[in-house]
């Protein structure tokens, strides 16, 4: 019986997926093995060359510097957002709800306009640099906009509140006593925190780096915006392909591509963060 | 069922559609497309369903013809093309209007503040390969096509070109264009010329006029080195389950008076002989572009679809955009 | 944990975390209210933006359908999210794990989810519209929860759900009445973050929409709409938006006093 | 009164290559209050689990009422648990905590909140019945999930260490209430307890656990009396061994001197044993004892009621526990060093293999 | 070695409406092992949740070393806590979990080793070094909570219930190990435990707390034979009350008997009194006997080395317990409902202002 019961809580939502997700994706990405039309549109010839193209170095490259830029985002959002959980944690329990809806309520203005507020910010005749003057400074402020740091801090900010969230999640209700355990061993508070604190919460930590990495590296609006379109996210590269140059099946390759290697990571993750968080395999069963 | 028709933002009469409904007893519905790609992968996923009318640029149209999607048109029932230009009925992508009817057109070149910029421009060296002044200062068009127009032309190459060498050229040259380059922007690049972010652009000669509108020292140029013509284009779709609706609508459209009247809102030129010397001429003495005359611009080559050297192309962007 | 020196410590924290979420939105707020509309100067203060917002049937249309779109697919997730989880957990924990499907929603790109959604509702001849969105965004929607859900669920302590059973609770009675309260931070967390989600999404609502304007979402006019850059009346809207959640809250704070969510 | 309820047919369950339950068979009685003891890490709490139906037994069977149960899930057993770990459900008060299975059972609300209140105060916690668990002290918590077990009468109760955070008093007044409500009810329990005195106190019958196997079940003056080997001897209460040898049909300590005994048949001349006598069946002075010994006081405890004495013999390496009543230690005025003669009688001596 | 190491003075902890812990005052002296007795929720775990520094006292002080260390934190007293819940670190394996103590004083890493080794072999749990906490049984979780806090050998250990979840052999050797720790290392306990037994035999002094207040302090013998209150006496052990009356210098008895017993002075004619004898204390017959009683036998229960005899008597209305030995009890083939005789003498009676 305890067999059949995570099956049936699994079953609506995995019927969802399997209608709206894995049958229709997989039609679509099945498409890498065939080849693009002359005008666009498929010629449905079986071909392993979009597969290969993947593999240039060009795409190697994209993929590395996304990736990078998205590793950065991933981990100041998660440093930021962490301290911000735990501070939100750490607070009265009743009022905890109240200040995880303030931390949101900002993301539910709307994507562009926010991005834009950050282009006010930041351009050049922007507000940051006319603060500076008005305070005095007139040495030459460096380009903020449409810079690799722009198209970070953007991201950064616009997935912050999801860290938060996934953060908050498993630390809503450690055990204090455990802390209290490691204070009363001779570990100062941030021992604690490194030593104890953090590992019980490395899945928290990984849904929120995962939850950025993979939102940065598909986003394109943000590198086109802050970035003055000068970065190219593998998620952008995609869409092009899918969109501008009509060509599905490379599209669908290099899509295959980066969900074949995000699954890697992730199953990695999920590995680490078991061992980390001393989750493990209850019993050995017999079956 | 109501019309729809899918257009971008603010590229005709705010009050067209009614106008419309008032003039043939049609109901309408505007949606709204922020690019040619958008509509573009939607009507392709779709098989074209699900729009009667849609407006894209000429290599795109070209796109729904060669799949297929784009209704083969009876002029009988567009009686208003009678309006076109000569030369509009005659362009490359589609000698003919088989399956699109032009809608507005011009030119690509360079928007600059002349108040801020020495001298006027006059070459795509100027974009490409910017003054100290104006290090930092340049935007260049994003979508793959006009970027590497941008190229091409310097070189002095077909701005559909395919020979591998030469887009080797073009790369290389664009790439060395990208250090001096403030942002690639095909959206707001005007505003950006308001606020005195960027001083020269590169624009399409219509948007280029929003900024005008705003700043009068903004200017408007095509290099010497020449430019494209641009074509935006009305296509019926196949799929229509409204055909005669459609039909009147681009023959509405097309109507002297309509199409003047989209002229004088959006700032562009139309293809239209009888709409175009109707222009109030207090307009094109703000904004001289929109005097430009066919002639002059069939001097330009137009952009048309590159069949499999897209592959090539796309690539070419990539590397451009992945350089540092 | 509570001494008074951390505690100063946590709120520094916040507040300098409150202040990077805000600073933006401040400038969108004073945006909404500038005479002329422009960033580049304070001509006055004005609320002729707000005005024009109301007036625009347009935007209106399309931010109410993109609450309704967010709403009930923030629903759907969270339930069918949770429970699988839930039930992720459960399985893992007894050795076996079936990972790859519940993360692909949130790596798969979105232009592929999008076209590939577009391609099976056509294909199968569906009507198209705000449903079909609403279908749409819960699929990636259900995996971002899930995934917050599990996170939480690592450090849950199975026992009670043992205890629950053994009193005589079917497992459908202990969800209800053991798991899902003990969960409750963490499922508010999930749907929040669905609902945050969903607010924004352009590529997979554009390509799911229906082709009248019926459904329309506020992203999708946004971003037709860029070409002219932000208008004014689209910070209005934001502040609006802003505003309306706070005295939600507040209302719904007053209606259940000292019953909140996660409590 | 004694057909059988529930019967254990050779059950096993292994966590990988460890077997923290081995081959245990059992049957328990109908209103048998049934203790089981061992050291910890003996598989008690395992073989509860399986009871309760969360773990499968990995062979072997368990009959209820003469039906196999091993498919029926935990919540349609008649069987309750009591968790060592409490799993006091942390969003609910006392009172919830402690309703929470009447509801399941779709009882009335008036009944519920009679047997609700009856319960708490049972548990002497009607004061903190809106407290949640994590306000409570340990030992009120453990009432809690004793009450939240107990409110449910089922037919089979089993508890694991329910009364092992509780002091003494509380613990006995605890100890009668489950008495009073096993007869009133007509409830089998099956206890598990490191408390001896308790198991013995209470319970109709004692299983002793070794590693997972079952080394010893019978009534509370069997095991006490006549445990089956050494280690049942000396878990149970204090055993004091004497190293001998079998010589010849007697028995003789490593000095050499006889010790009076009941011999066990399997027991040859040559064999290795050992003969084991409990503290309080030695008597200061050897006056008509069977055996005797001398042995110099090496250490005094005072335990209450009683005073131990530790004596270093010839016959063990070990010191020798020797238990005097307050009343029989106050006659004399015991001092470390002091040479002192027990005795006590053959009957009470054991003697195992060795 | 009677310098005092920590002082309480009018220490307080209110939460909310509810004092916990209520004006306690209390000297410990170094190397001291000192038990902290008392009922559930007494406060006793709160007390201690003071002296390792995770609750501040809602007033009054704690001096170590005449230090005032109320605002020192935890991870700066020289103090350690075991935790009554365990509190073990989920994410930790056993050998991990001991560890942590030792490497937060940055140790070297071979030094740190061989202690933990040392101490899994005294906590006897080496065999599961390697294992996480979720694996183990409740016993085994105790004893890596209490070999986590023992190995950092610090001034003063707190242990809340350290052996509660033990079989009594273990307890016994654990109870060996504590004594054996505290001698080598100098460390002074504070044990808050619910066995009396292991309270008796092991402290120095004894602290008893109820709700929240100290009731009495001492060594384990004053504790047991002098308590000051009626609490006090029916905490410790077991004891009889009968209910008397002061009447010119002498004791009455609810049926005019006459109770010999030393009255205490502040006790005056009229008053009501309670006289207390322990069950141990009352022998079978009557020769030589201050006080006598007749009764009739209620309930029999054996528990192993004694039996105790629960008799129905004119003079309480409550049964009277008596405790014989099994020696004893073996002359005479008891049987419920059988008359008998008990005495007992003066200086064996309390007597209570009831
Ligand atoms: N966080 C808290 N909030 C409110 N009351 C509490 C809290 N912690 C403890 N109490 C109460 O304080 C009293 C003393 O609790 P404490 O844990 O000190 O008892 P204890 O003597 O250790 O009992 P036990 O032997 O059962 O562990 C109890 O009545 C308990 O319910
Ligand atoms: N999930 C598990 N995985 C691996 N081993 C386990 C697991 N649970 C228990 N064990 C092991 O099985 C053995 C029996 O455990 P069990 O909990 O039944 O002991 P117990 O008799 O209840 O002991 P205690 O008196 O200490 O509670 C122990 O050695 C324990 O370490
Ligand atoms: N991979 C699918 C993720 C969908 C989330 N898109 C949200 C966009 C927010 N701007
Ligand atoms: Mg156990
Ligand atoms: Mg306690």
């Amino acid at each position: 019986m305890t067999d059949r019961k995570p099956v049936y809580l699994m079953t609506p939502a995995l019927a969802w997926l399997t209608a709206f997700m894995v049958v229709p994706c997989l039609l679509i990405l099945a498409l890498a093995f065939f080849r693009r039309g002359i005008y666009g549109g498929i010629v449905y010839e079986f071909t392993l060359s979009n597969i290969a193209l993947v593999f240039d170095p060009l795409y190697a490259r994209i993929f590395l510097k996304s990736a990078g830029i998205a590793g950065l985002a991933a981990t100041i959002a998660v440093v930021i957002g962490y301290a911000a959980a735990y501070a939100i944690a750490s607070m009265p329990r009743k009022r905890q709800p109240i200040l995880l809806f303030f931390a949101v309520l900002p993301f539910w203005s709307n994507y562009l306009v926010r991005t834009y507020a950050w282009i006010v910010l930041l351009n050049r005749e922007g507000l940051i640099v006319s603060l500076a003057r008005a305070v005095g400074f007139d040495g030459d402020l460096p380009q903020m906009l449409y810079t690799e740091t722009a198209v970070v801090i953007g991201l950064v900010y616009n997935y912050l509140p999801f860290v938060i969230l996934a953060c908050y999640a498993p630390l809503s209700r450690l055990n204090p006593e455990i802390h209290e355990a490691s204070r009363d061993l001779g570990a100062s508070e941030w021992t604690t925190f490194r030593r104890v604190t953090l590992p019980m919460t490395v899945p928290g930590i990984a849904t929120g780096f995962v939850f950025v990495f993979v939102l940065s590296i598909g986003n394109f609006v943000t590198p086109a915006l802050l970035g003055g379109g000068q970065f190219q996210m593998i998620g952008n590269l995609i869409y092009d392909q899918f969109l501008t140059a009509n060509d599905w099946p490379f599209g669908a390759a290099l899509s295959m591509f980066l969900i074949a290697i995000m699954m890697g990571l992730l199953t990695l993750q999920t590995f680490a963060s078991e061992k980390a968080s001393g989750q493990q395999r209850a019993e050995v069963s017999d079956d | 069922d109501d019309l729809v028709i899918s257009n971008w933002d603010g590229y005709m009469a705010p009050e067209a559609l009614d106008s419309f409904t008032e003039a043939t007893g049609n109901d309408a519905e505007l949606v709204l497309h922020g690019t040619n790609e958008e509509i573009m992968g939607k009507l392709i996923a779709s098989n074209g369903r699900g729009y009667d009318v849609v407006f894209v640029s000429s290599p795109f149209a070209e796109v729904l013809q060669n799949m297929g999607l784009a209704e083969q048109l009876d002029h009988e029932r567009l009686p208003n093309l009678a309006n076109l230009y000569p030369e509009a009925t005659e362009l490359a992508h589609d000698p003919g209007n088989q399956y699109s009817v032009p809608y507005t057109w011009g030119t690509t070149g360079l928007c600059y503040r002349s108040d801020l910029v020495d001298g006027q421009p006059d070459s795509w060296q100027d974009l490409l390969n910017p003054s100290d002044e104006l290090q930092g200062k340049t935007t260049m068009l994003a979508t793959d096509r006009w970027l590497l127009g941008a190229g091409f032309l310097a070189k002095g190459y077909s701005v559909n070109e395919t020979d591998p060498d030469k887009l080797a050229d073009v790369r290389n040259l664009l790439i060395e264009a990208k250090e001096s380059l403030l942002a690639y922007d095909d959206t707001t690049f005007y505003a950006k010329l308001v606020s005195g972010e960027a001083e020269l652009v590169h624009a399409w000669d219509g948007w280029c006029n929003y900024g005008i509108a705003e700043n009068a020292d903004i200017e408007y140029v095509i290099p010497r080195e020449g430019s494209d013509l641009w074509v935006d284009t009305m296509v019926i779709l196949k799929g229509s389950e409204n055909k005669e609706a459609a039909y009147e609508f681009v023959n509405y459209v097309l109507d002297a008076d309509n199409h003047r009247w989209a002229s004088e809102n959006i700032l562009y030129k139309v293809p239209n002989q009888a709409a175009m010397e109707a222009l109030d001429p207090a307009l094109i003495e703000q904004f001289p572009n929109l005097g430009m005359t066919p002639d002059e611009m069939m001097a330009f080559e137009q952009l048309r679809n590159v069949g499999d050297a897209q592959r090539a192309y796309s690539r070419v962007v990539s590397e451009i955009k992945a350089a540092n | 944990m509570t001494n008074r020196s951390s505690l100063r410590f946590m709120l520094l924290i916040l507040s300098a975390t409150f202040a990077f979420l805000y600073i933006p939105i401040s400038v969108l707020f004073a945006l909404s209210f500038n005479a002329s509309g422009l960033p580049t100067a304070w001509t006055g203060f004005s609320t002729h933006w707000y005005g024009e917002l109301i007036a625009n049937s347009d935007i209106i249309g399309a931010a109410l359908n993109t609450l309704i779109v967010a709403i009930v697919s923030t629903l759907a997730a969270t339930l069918l999210g949770t429970l699988l989880a839930i039930g992720v957990e459960i399985r893992r924990r007894k050795g076996r794990v079936l990972e790859t499907v519940i993360f692909a929603p949130m790596i798969i790109p979105d232009i592929v989810l999008a076209i590939a959604l577009l391609s099976f509702f056509s294909m199968l001849d569906f009507r198209m519209g705000l449903h079909t969105i609403i279908i749409s965004h819960t699929v990636f929607n259900l995996a971002f929860v899930c995934a917050v859900v599990r996170a939480r669920l690592k450090s849950f302590d199975w026992s009670i759900v043992e205890a629950s059973t053994d009193l005589g609770a079917t497992p459908p009675i202990t969800l209800r009445r053991v798991i899902l309260p003990v969960l409750t931070p963490a499922v508010v967390a999930g749907a929040l973050l669905a609902f945050t989600l969903s607010i924004d999404e352009f590529i997979i609502a554009y390509f799911t929409a229906g082709s009248g304007r019926d459904s329309i979402t506020l992203p999708m006019q946004i971003f037709s709409m860029i070409r002219f850059g932000v208008t004014p009346e689209i910070n209005a809207l934001a502040v609006l938006v802003m505003t309306l959640s706070v005295v939600a809250l507040a209302i719904s704070q007053r209606l259940n006093r000292g019953r909140l969510p996660g409590q | 009164m004694t057909s059988t309820l529930l019967s254990l047919a050779n059950i096993e369950k292994r966590f990988g290559e460890l077997r923290a339950v081995n081959g245990v068979s059992l049957d328990i009685r109908e209103n048998e209050f049934f203790a089981l003891l061992g050291a910890s890490g003996s598989g008690k709490t395992t073989l509860l689990r399986m009871l309760a139906g969360f773990d499968m037994p990995s062979s072997g069977h368990i009959l209820l009422d003469g039906h196999d149960i091993s498919q029926v899930p935990p919540n349609h057993r008649p069987v309750n648990l009591m968790f060592q770990s409490y799993a006091l459900f942390p969003h609910m008060t006392v009172a919830q905590n402690i309703a929470y299975g009447l509801e399941m059972e779709k009882l009335p609300r008036t009944e519920i909140n009679e047997r609700v209140d009856e319960m708490l105060s049972t548990i002497q916690l009607t004061h903190l019945a809106e407290r949640k668990p994590e306000q409570l002290s340990g030992g009120q918590r453990q009432r809690v999930a004793l009450g939240r077990a107990l409110v449910k009468r089922p037919r089979l109760l089993l508890l694991d260490e329910p009364l092992g955070a509780l002091d003494k008093k509380l613990r006995g007044e605890m100890q009668l209430e489950l008495k009073h409500i096993q007869n009133t009810f007509g409830i089998t329990f099956i206890v598990v307890t490191h408390d001896q005195e308790e198991a013995l106190v209470m319970a109709d019958r004692i299983a002793i656990l070794k590693d997972g196997e079952l080394l010893q079940c019978g009534s509370p003056h069997e095991i006490y009396e006549y445990p089956v080997n050494r280690f049942a001897a000396d878990f149970i209460g204090v055993m004091n061994f004497l190293p001998a040898r079998v010589d010849s049909g007697a028995l003789r300590a490593v000095n050499g001197s006889r010790i009076a005994a009941p011999l066990p048949a399997d027991l040859k001349p040559g064999d290795n044993a050992l003969a084991a006598v409990r503290p309080e069946r030695l008597r200061l002075g050897v006056a008509d004892a069977d055996n005797c010994l001398n042995g110099r006081i090496s250490a005094m405890a005072y335990h209450g009621l009683d005073l131990h004495l530790h004596l270093e013999t010839p016959v063990s390496p070990h010191p020798v526990m020797v238990r005097l009543t307050a009343d029989a230690a106050e006659g004399h005025p015991f001092s470390v060093g002091e040479e002192v003669s027990v005795g006590w009688s053959a009957r009470d001596t054991r003697v195992f293999t060795a």
